[in-house]
């Protein structure tokens, strides 16, 4: 059991790690970009993105204070950008687990790279994420009615039927294991930051974080072991989080929600966004970090990949979804795909169709897929259009359902644009705060899949 | 410190190689009382050292059990005995519905026990830890491989056991008190 | 002091046993004592401050004012009356017997006081005209009398006064034979009035009145008095009618000023099976009214043509001769009405001449309607006096030395040709009483604050000569006074006080020893027995009818009655300005309705700007797009652009007035059209129009039926119904459930005025209107079939349909919507947390949101209105229609306090369902095989809306029917 | 290296996570305690403007309760008595205590008199006396012995799940009409067999639905 990082001459090629680094190299490498000065870009982009998580805090406290009338939700249109923003920050924070988990059960070893980034992505989307729906209430301070807490008072509980019940403990699930499943990750590290930790207090933050891990062999019998079930646990559940989420819609009445293909479809369309995600990041945290040879052009070519075989499937689900409402018979079904291509929301389709369908298409071509530029502007494109898919799910199937008299049309307001706006905000301020602060490369992981060094040096 | 008893012997090399080659070593003199401290985890340390297999497992079966088990009660008590409400038309407990939160329940607990177990059967947290005294130790979460002989093994003995470590490969073998 | 308690009132007003005067409790001193304290003379400061909020919440003994919100035992305090109100018991309600005037009409109604305050209108089952229903203004005229906005003080020249001074200045400065001095009103349909009219007539003989209504029936009583060289009310009796034709009439509509058509028009719409043969309407019109929406044929006729297309049918039903008529339709249609002798009623519209009604009158006639469907009576109100032209003339002339208005608003209403403004300012001192400071009040040098009617004594008669007395509910809130009281300030009546001005006119016609009893009974019951009048048979004279001119010249513009502001009396009404318009379903707003074809010829679109121009006289308006409107006319809803109102009504809407001018006030011809380039914003309520083929509302002609009884329920063709699970049964106890007839409905909109006042429903205004956050509970859907040029409509009022199988609340987090074993869909807003997932998850979309907090910037005095049993909703959680969930609880606890294991079919009404004046709306119990309601749904035509989702619902709809002449090509030429 | 923690640090980090444990545990529980609404809301008892003594009037003198409370049979109020309710006696009866001044004072001036209220539901809840009280309710269910209090105190929570326990299980508290505002009555048999028969006799049903209470 515990082969799993397996220290053996690795017979990949190209190798993982480039430019012969050693042991020492990595972890020089990767600690001290958490032990220097960060690079200006980091000062200038924090100041960025924390302006807008301040932005954040204004719009939900003004929200709280006025009322949800301060977006543009109305009826019919009862859920809008609120919901598109918790779908997709949670679609997001789907690829973290995922790399974490399933390529680690895949023993796709050139995860180590990017696992450890990639996870705490995922657990700022997924904060990101959870604003929303706490958010998205009418009275979000009765929210704790969401949980099925011993209450005197009422003797009520709740209705364990609601797709919204499932969606609370599937998401605040996801959320604790991903977290637990990030931080026993990080414990080696965090260890070996402890131990290079130059001044007394990054000693004792980081000799507490590391709760006395000293890589002992009983200590990594028990880890590899509990890391195992973990990835095994965190599998399905990563599965299972943005099936639930489509139960929201699928179990629903709504026309163009009430669709059976709708769990595979979301998570195909999670791992799509989320993948396109870490693209994006770890393009920039290579470039400002100057790690490129860790973040090979490798990994990102394979992360290429994954993003076009995603994409084929998510272009597979739309099509069927399409095949599906003209085959039931059913009018309402059948109008709603008529209307999200030729309706008053048809430019949203048009663009998710462009973005998601049409450009991850150009990943077919290698020199594509080893092109930065190319792969930034894709990654931003893809998940540009994964939010539009989101808003077409949520917003064109409301807009016009069954009742023509009680058709209506959305239409954002500055909140609805500044909120979403402050969630990428925070996402980023939380991810830059991560990259400064703990190692954004799973080190001791590193190691494990490190070319054979022709004899570790030391100083 | 000079009250303070032995912890032990602590050798460190310099690839996983020579820290196996030296554990096989002392266990086949008859050491037991052995760990090994590695910036990663080494292939084959655990039997190299006797170590058995975690038993994490059937902690995470059992608490995932216990919580399929509670999911399941917990809706269909709170639906059809605390406070039975007419709703949709449904039953008041069916299975099918029940299954999401009772899957992710089942997964929380599971997740729970495994990390609380892990911590616990390795005795995290722990802040102090005698081997942190020693000078070379924190190479271990860098590039070092130490093999540590403690002082409780029957056969450890306070000048013979660095020395035999140095003969194993050893760069390097101090000995490391308990502490205050 | 002993109350007497008039026994119980009869039958159909259920529930509700104790509706006694008010008068032996006004009498008492510990009555106004408490009134007092709780609506002092001096109220308006009190009633903007929190005291008052706290006493009235006190007082109402905790019933809640305020929302969902508890804190932790703040000290609350009780404070019982000193000395108790005789046979007031806190919290339950009392009623009163009482009636509303509008447009010289009386609408009989019972109020329904809570603790002092009028919460909320009914229709006075006993009532000649209402019959237990009520229509959207009625309802809303309650919120008018909490108006915060209404006039408040006595005022002289812009500064504060009081009545004192106006008293002693009335002394001085009417004296003399009342040369010079000009009266002017309204109708006024009140035996009493008129009395202290006449002795001002006695006194004053110099003086003159003009009586003057914006929206009045001057061509209708002119018409009759043409036909029959006398003055007659006529009275149609639809239901008898198996034939009728209505002339650019929207009899169902706002043509007319009492329920009776719509009640008996209904009436001949209600169809159980095949056998039964329900009345045939043909509409001609040029305006896409209600009434033509119910039509079996309706066919678009200019306004200007209709009188042609009068003699026309005149020539064919052989009244003169004449040549085959040039209508093709009017041939058709006059056959049809020849074939029913005695069975049909044509009848002509309020915008119609004159000229026109009596040549209808002669139809009649020559139909044999005349002592069948179409009967007389001598008139209600006494009319005469000069018109607002020579009151005009006299102002301009420089003739009126005093000018008293009474209620009456024309410096916003007069034709424009008369320039009432202007004139007015050479008047030499002008008195106003009026309920707001309006733009007349503004003008004058006294404006009087006007007692509204539910804090007034006074009387009023129906159409057909029935008296009411109307008595208060509450102490004049702001110190008003009845127009008979100032009249009879000003004239020296031997009476000043309005009760005793009333009780003074009735006691005097009764024997003394039964006149205390007839007084009594009379303000039981709400009518006064014996006021009736008798039926007169007048005979038509011969008539020179020339023919009529016809204008085509340029285009024609129509103006009608706001089914919402009125003639601009109620702009200051929330509950009537956010009132959809049935057809345009425009809120907030009027526009220039015009048909897809003047619109495209004009260049215009929905919201685009037109300046309506003839000679000097101009109005901006915006244009909207109305299907089934006349080409080449435009019609545009009075009463709008008010320019001195309340906060609400202030500048909403285009004032039309100063297009419409004393020869043209139905409509006119010659106007220039033009587009100006700017656009404006106009509010609709339902954004998409057609049915896009779905079976919702289902209706086929009376053939198709007889051929397919079950056409409604055929209409959907789904496999079975089937569910996962074995569903959740209901067939115990009650079980309640609502029919609702589609061949009924007219789109009057009475319902959700009614809804808005029993549930505490926000109003949110026109900005969050747009918004699509309205909150109705009710809302009444209108659809359009057919082709564009010439299409049907057809309605459907929708409300929570309490599915048995409820998708909204399988969906809720935390069980906030749950269904009660009576089969009510429940919503606990204090349980809601505001996913509004449950809204997302309703097919019917009847679930309205708490946006913001609308009850923010209600006043004080408006939270009066509030019913005290329905808990008013915060922001943020979700709400509904509950079948009226309220009014079932208090009647199962009634019936059981009583002893009675049952309540009687019937007994429970929903709010919608009581003031239908069709009857569209039944409500009960399913669980009883000989329910009303069940007997309904048992019926051919009944069918649940989108059953095949499986949902159940509770309500269900009758499908409509309609019965077109098989000889008559379907609608239209 | 350098050590971080003393090797006492572990001793005080157990103590911490176990007192952090149980004092959170405690906490929680002295929380749950607090704040259950028999402990929250039971025991208030505020001053009156007036020391009128319910022992007195209710129990020693043997006022029925609808003597002053008439509504109860009628209304969904059990409405307090006007000034003139207490004059009725008062006027001959100890009418000059000093006690009763504010009475006095009331009827002279017409003022009413501003008791606190003590049993005090939300807003949103519509309880109905005159549905409780006409099915056999009887005020003590509520209210506790008033008979024996000199000041009046609330003695039960009034909280839903309290109004739910009677509601799903009625038996017990449903007793004769007549028996209704005997505070006291001991039943000859047993008391949930008695309110079967009278459960069964007027067809009671009482509501667990929402809007049984909430409208």
């Amino acid at each position: 059991m515990a082969d799993l990082a397996i220290r053996q001459p690795i017979p990949l090629d190209p190798p993982l790690v480039e430019g012969n680094r050693t042991y020492a190299d990595i972890t020089n490498d990767v600690a001290r970009l958490t032990e220097r000065k960060p690079p200006r870009a980091w000062y200038i982009a924090i100041a960025i993105s924390g302006t807008f998580a301040l932005i954040l805090l204004g719009m939900l406290t003004h929200l709280v204070a006025t009322g949800i009338g301060v977006w543009g939700n109305n009826q019919p249109v009862g859920w809008a950008w609120d919901i598109t923003d918790f779908v997709f920050w949670v679609g997001i924070g789907h690829a973290g687990t995922l790399i974490s988990a399933i390529l680690f059960l895949f023993r796709q070893r050139w995860r180590t790279s990017i696992n450890r980034a990639a996870e705490a992505m995922t657990i700022f989307a997924v904060i990101c994420a959870g604003i929303f729906p706490l958010f998205h209430t009418g009275r979000p301070w009765r929210a704790y009615w969401l949980f099925p807490l011993p209450n005197f008072d009422l003797n009520m509980w709740q209705n364990f039927r609601s797709p919204l019940m499932w969606d609370v403990f599937a998401v605040s699930t996801y959320f604790t294991v991903s977290l637990m499943f990030w931080y026993v990750g990080l414990i080696p590290d965090l260890a070996t930051m402890r131990d290079r930790a130059a001044t007394p207090w990054r000693q004792r933050i980081f000799g507490a974080l590391s709760l006395g891990w000293r890589g002992s062999a009983r200590h990594w019998n028990h880890y590899e072991k509990a890391y195992l079930i973990l990835a095994g646990l965190s599998t399905p559940l990563v599965l299972s989080v943005h099936s639930i989420v489509s139960f929201d819609f699928a179990v629903s009445v709504v026309p163009g929600w009430h669709t059976t293909i709708f769990p595979p479809y979301f998570v195909a369309g999670a791992i799509f966004s989320g993948f396109a995600m870490v693209i994006t990041l770890m393009i920039l945290v290579r470039k400002v970090y100057k790690i490129e040879h860790l973040l090979t052009m490798n990994h990102l070519e394979n992360m290429c990949k994954v993003l076009l075989a995603t994409g084929c499937i998510v272009s597979y689900s739309y099509a069927v979804e399409f095949f599906t409402a003209f085959f039931s018979g059913n009018p309402y079904e059948r109008f709603v795909f008529v209307n999200r291509v030729a309706g008053p929301y048809a430019w949203a389709i048009w663009t998710m169709f462009a973005c998601n369908v049409f450009v991850p298409q150009l990943f077919w071509f290698k020199r594509f897929r080893r092109s930065v530029p190319a792969m930034l502007a894709i990654s931003i494109l893809v998940n540009v259009g994964m939010w539009f898919e989101r808003f077409n799910i949520i917003v064109t199937s409301l807009h016009r359902d069954y009742l023509p008299s009680s058709w209506g049309y959305f239409i954002p307001t500055w909140v609805d644009v500044l909120t979403f706006a402050g969630s990428i905000g925070l996402f980023l301020t939380l991810f830059l705060l991560f990259m400064r602060f703990l190692p954004a490369v799973a080190m001791s992981e590193v190691k494990g899949v490190l070319p054979v060094p022709a004899k570790a040096v030391r100083q | 410190m000079s009250e303070s008893r032995l912890y032990g012997a602590v050798a460190e090399f310099q690839t996983p190689e020579d820290l196996l080659e030296a554990a096989r070593a002392m266990r086949q003199r008859g050491f037991t009382h052995m760990d090994a401290c590695t910036p990663f985890p080494v292939h084959g340390i655990n039997e190299a050292l006797g170590i058995r297999r975690s038993p994490l497992g059937w902690l995470a079966l059992v608490a995932g059990c216990a919580g399929c088990a509670g999911a399941l009660l917990l809706q269909w008590w709170t639906g059809a005995v605390s406070y039975p409400l007419a709703i949709g038309g449904k039953p008041l407990f069916a299975f099918e519905p029940s299954i999401p939160i009772t899957f992710e329940a089942t997964v929380l607990l599971a997740a729970f026990a495994t990390v609380a177990g892990m911590l616990a059967l390795n005795g995290l947290p722990r802040l102090y830890h005698p081997l942190f005294q020693h000078q070379r130790f924190q190479r271990v979460t860098d590039d070092a491989f130490a093999l540590v002989v403690e002082a409780s093994d029957p056969k450890f003995h306070a000048t013979e056991t660095p020395a035999l470590l140095r003969n194993l490969g050893a760069a390097d073998a101090q000995l490391v008190e308990e502490g205050d | 002091m002993s109350l007497i308690q008039i026994g119980q009132a009869g039958g159909t007003l259920t529930g509700r046993r104790y509706w006694r005067s008010l008068e032996e409790l006004a009498d008492t001193p510990n009555f106004r004592e408490w009134l007092h304290r709780e609506f002092p003379e001096n109220a308006s400061e009190m009633l903007e401050s929190r005291s008052r909020r706290t006493l009235l919440k006190l007082m109402a003994a905790s019933i809640g004012l305020a929302g969902l919100t508890a804190c932790r035992r703040p000290v609350e305090k009780i404070l019982p009356a000193s000395r108790g109100v005789e046979d007031y018991i806190p919290g339950n309600p009392l009623y009163y017997a009482t009636a509303m005037e509008l447009g010289g009409a009386a609408a009989g109604l019972m109020v329904e006081a809570h603790d002092g305050r009028p919460t909320k209108i009914e229709g006075n089952p006993k009532h000649p005209d209402s019959r237990g229903a009520c229509s959207a203004y009625a309802q809303a005229s309650v919120l008018g009398l909490y108006d915060p906005d209404r006039s408040q003080h006595v005022a002289r020249g812009g500064r504060k006064s009081d009545w004192e001074e106006f008293a002693r200045f009335a002394k001085e400065h009417f004296t003399g034979d009342g040369k010079g001095v000009w009266l002017l009103s309204g109708y006024f349909a009140s035996p009493s009035f008129e009395a202290v009219r006449g002795h001002f007539s006695r006194k004053f003989p110099g003086a003159r009145w003009v009586e003057y209504e914006a929206l009045g029936r001057e061509s209708i009583e002119r018409g009759a008095e043409l036909a029959f060289g006398e003055r007659v009310e006529t009275h149609y009796d639809f239901e008898k009618a198996d034939v009728i034709l209505a002339l650019d009439s929207d009899f169902l509509g706002v043509d007319s000023p009492g329920l009776n058509a719509v009640r008996g028009f209904a009436r001949r719409r209600h169809v159980e099976s095949v056998k039964d043969a329900p009345n045939r309407l043909y509409v001609a019109e040029s305006r896409f009214s209600t009434t033509g929406a119910m039509a079996d044929h309706r066919f678009r006729v200019r306004s200007g043509e209709i009188a042609e297309a009068a003699a026309e049918l005149a020539a064919a039903v052989g009244l003169r001769p004449g040549n085959e008529p040039r209508r093709a339709w009017v041939a058709e249609v006059a056959k049809d009405l020849a074939a029913h002798r005695g069975r049909s009623i044509v009848i002509a519209g309020r915008g119609q001449s004159a000229e026109a009604h009596a040549l209808v009158h002669a139809i009649n006639e020559a139909l044999g309607n005349f002592g069948q469907t179409v009967n007389f009576t001598a008139p209600a109100r006494q009319a005469g006096g000069a018109s607002l032209g020579e009151l005009a003339e006299a102002l301009s002339a420089g003739e009126v030395k005093t000018l008293v208005i009474l209620g009456s608003n024309p410096v916003f209403t007069a034709p424009a040709d008369l320039n009432f403004a202007a004139n007015l300012e050479k008047a030499g001192v002008t008195i106003h009483l009026g309920l707001e400071v309006d733009e007349t009040a503004a003008r004058s040098e006294w404006h009087l604050p006007q007692a509204h009617y539910l804090e007034a004594w006074g009387d009023v008669r129906a159409l057909d000569g029935t008296a009411s007395v109307q008595q208060p509910l509450i102490e004049p809130l702001y110190g008003g006074r009845t127009a008979a009281e100032v009249l009879a300030l000003i004239g020296g009546y031997p009476h000043e006080r309005a009760y005793d001005i009333a009780r003074g006119f009735w006691t005097a016609r009764w024997p003394a020893a039964e006149a205390e009893r007839n007084w009594r009974r009379a303000l039981h019951e709400g009518v006064v027995e014996g006021t009736r009048a008798a039926r007169i048979t007048p005979k038509t004279r011969p008539q020179a009818w020339s023919g009529a001119e016809v204008e085509r010249g340029g285009i024609e513009v129509t103006f009608y009655q706001s089914p919402a502001v009125y003639d601009g009396r109620f702009a200051n009404n929330a509950w009537l300005q956010e009132l959809p318009d049935a057809m345009t379903k425009l809120a907030w707003d009027n526009a220039a309705l015009m048909s897809p074809a003047t619109a495209k010829s004009l260049g215009v679109a929905n919201g685009d700007l037109v300046l309506v121009a003839k000679g000097a006289r101009q109005a901006e308006l915006p244009a909207w797009i109305m299907p089934g409107q006349v080409d080449g006319s435009i019609a545009v809803a009075l009463g709008y652009g008010r320019t001195e109102c309340g906060r609400v009504g202030q500048g909403v809407g285009h004032n039309a007035y100063p297009i419409r001018t004393s020869d043209g006030p139905g409509f006119a011809s010659g106007y220039e059209v033009r587009k100006t380039g700017r656009s404006y914003s106009l509010v609709s309520a339902q954004e998409h129009h057609s049915m896009e083929g779905r079976p919702l509302v289902r209706e086929a002609t009376v053939d198709e039926y007889r051929h397919d009884p079950e056409f409604a329920k055929h209409a959907v063709h789904h496999g079975p119904a089937e569910s996962l699970y074995k569903n959740l049964t209901f067939d115990e106890g009650y079980q309640w459930g609502m029919a609702i007839d589609l061949n009924r409905c007219v789109g009057c909109n009475a319902c959700v005025t009614a809804c808005q006042a029993e549930n505490n429903i926000p109003v949110v205004g026109k900005q969050q209107l747009e918004r699509g956050r309205e909150m109705h509970w009710i809302r009444v859907d209108r659809y359009f079939t057919g082709s564009e040029a010439a299409p049907e409509a057809a309605f459907q009022p929708v409300a929570c349909q309490h599915c048995e199988n409820a998708p909204c609340e399988n969906v809720c987090p935390v069980a906030a919507t749950a269904h009660s074993s009576e089969g009510l869909n429940e919503m606990a807003y204090n349980r809601c947390v505001g996913t509004r997932y449950c809204s997302n998850n309703c097919p019917y979309k009847v679930r309205r949101f708490n946006f913001l907090e609308w009850h923010k910037d209600v006043a004080e005095s408006t939270r009066m209105v509030f019913n005290p049993d329905v808990t008013v909703r915060m922001r943020g959680v979700m709400e509904k229609c509950t079948y009226c969930v309220q009014r079932i609880q208090e009647t199962k606890i009634r019936a059981k306090a009583e002893g009675r294991r049952a309540i009687r079919d019937g007994e429970i009404l929903t709010a919608c369902q009581q003031t239908c004046p069709a009857e569209a709306i039944v409500f009960g119990n399913l669980n009883d095989p000989n329910s009303r309601v069940s007997r309904l749904k048992k019926l051919d035509r009944d069918y649940a809306m989108l059953a095949e989702l499986n949902v159940k619902p509770r309500t269900s709809y009758l499908a409509r029917l309609r019965n077109p002449n098989p000889e008559i090509s379907r609608i239209d030429g | 290296m350098a050590v971080i923690f003393s090797r006492s640090a572990d001793k005080y980090l157990r103590l911490t996570v176990l007192i952090a444990l149980f004092g959170g545990a405690g906490a929680i529980g002295l929380i749950a305690y607090l704040s259950h609404p028999a402990v929250r809301d039971t025991g208030y008892a505020p001053a009156q403007p007036v020391e009128y003594s319910h022992k007195l009037h209710a129990g020693n003198l043997g006022l029925d309760c609808r003597y002053c409370h008439s509504t109860v049979e009628r209304s969904a109020f059990a409405a307090l008595p006007a000034t003139e309710v207490c004059m009725n006696c008062h006027a001959r009866v100890k009418k000059d205590s000093p006690l009763l001044q504010p009475v006095r004072d009331s009827f002279a001036t017409g003022a009413p008199i501003p008791w606190v209220k003590v049993h005090r539901l939300p807003d949103y809840v519509y309880f109905n006396h005159r549905a409780h009280v006409t099915a056999g309710v009887s005020c003590a269910s509520c209210h506790g012995r008033v008979d024996q209090m000199i000041v009046v105190k609330q003695t039960a929570p009034l909280s839903m799940a309290w109004c739910l326990d009677c509601h799903r299980n009625p038996d017990a508290s449903v007793r004769p009409a007549e028996q209704v505002t005997n505070l006291g009555w001991q039943p000859d048999r047993d008391a949930a067999e008695i309110g079967r028969e009278i459960i069964q006799a007027k067809g009671i049903a009482p509501p667990t639905n929402c809007s049984g209470c909430h409208r």
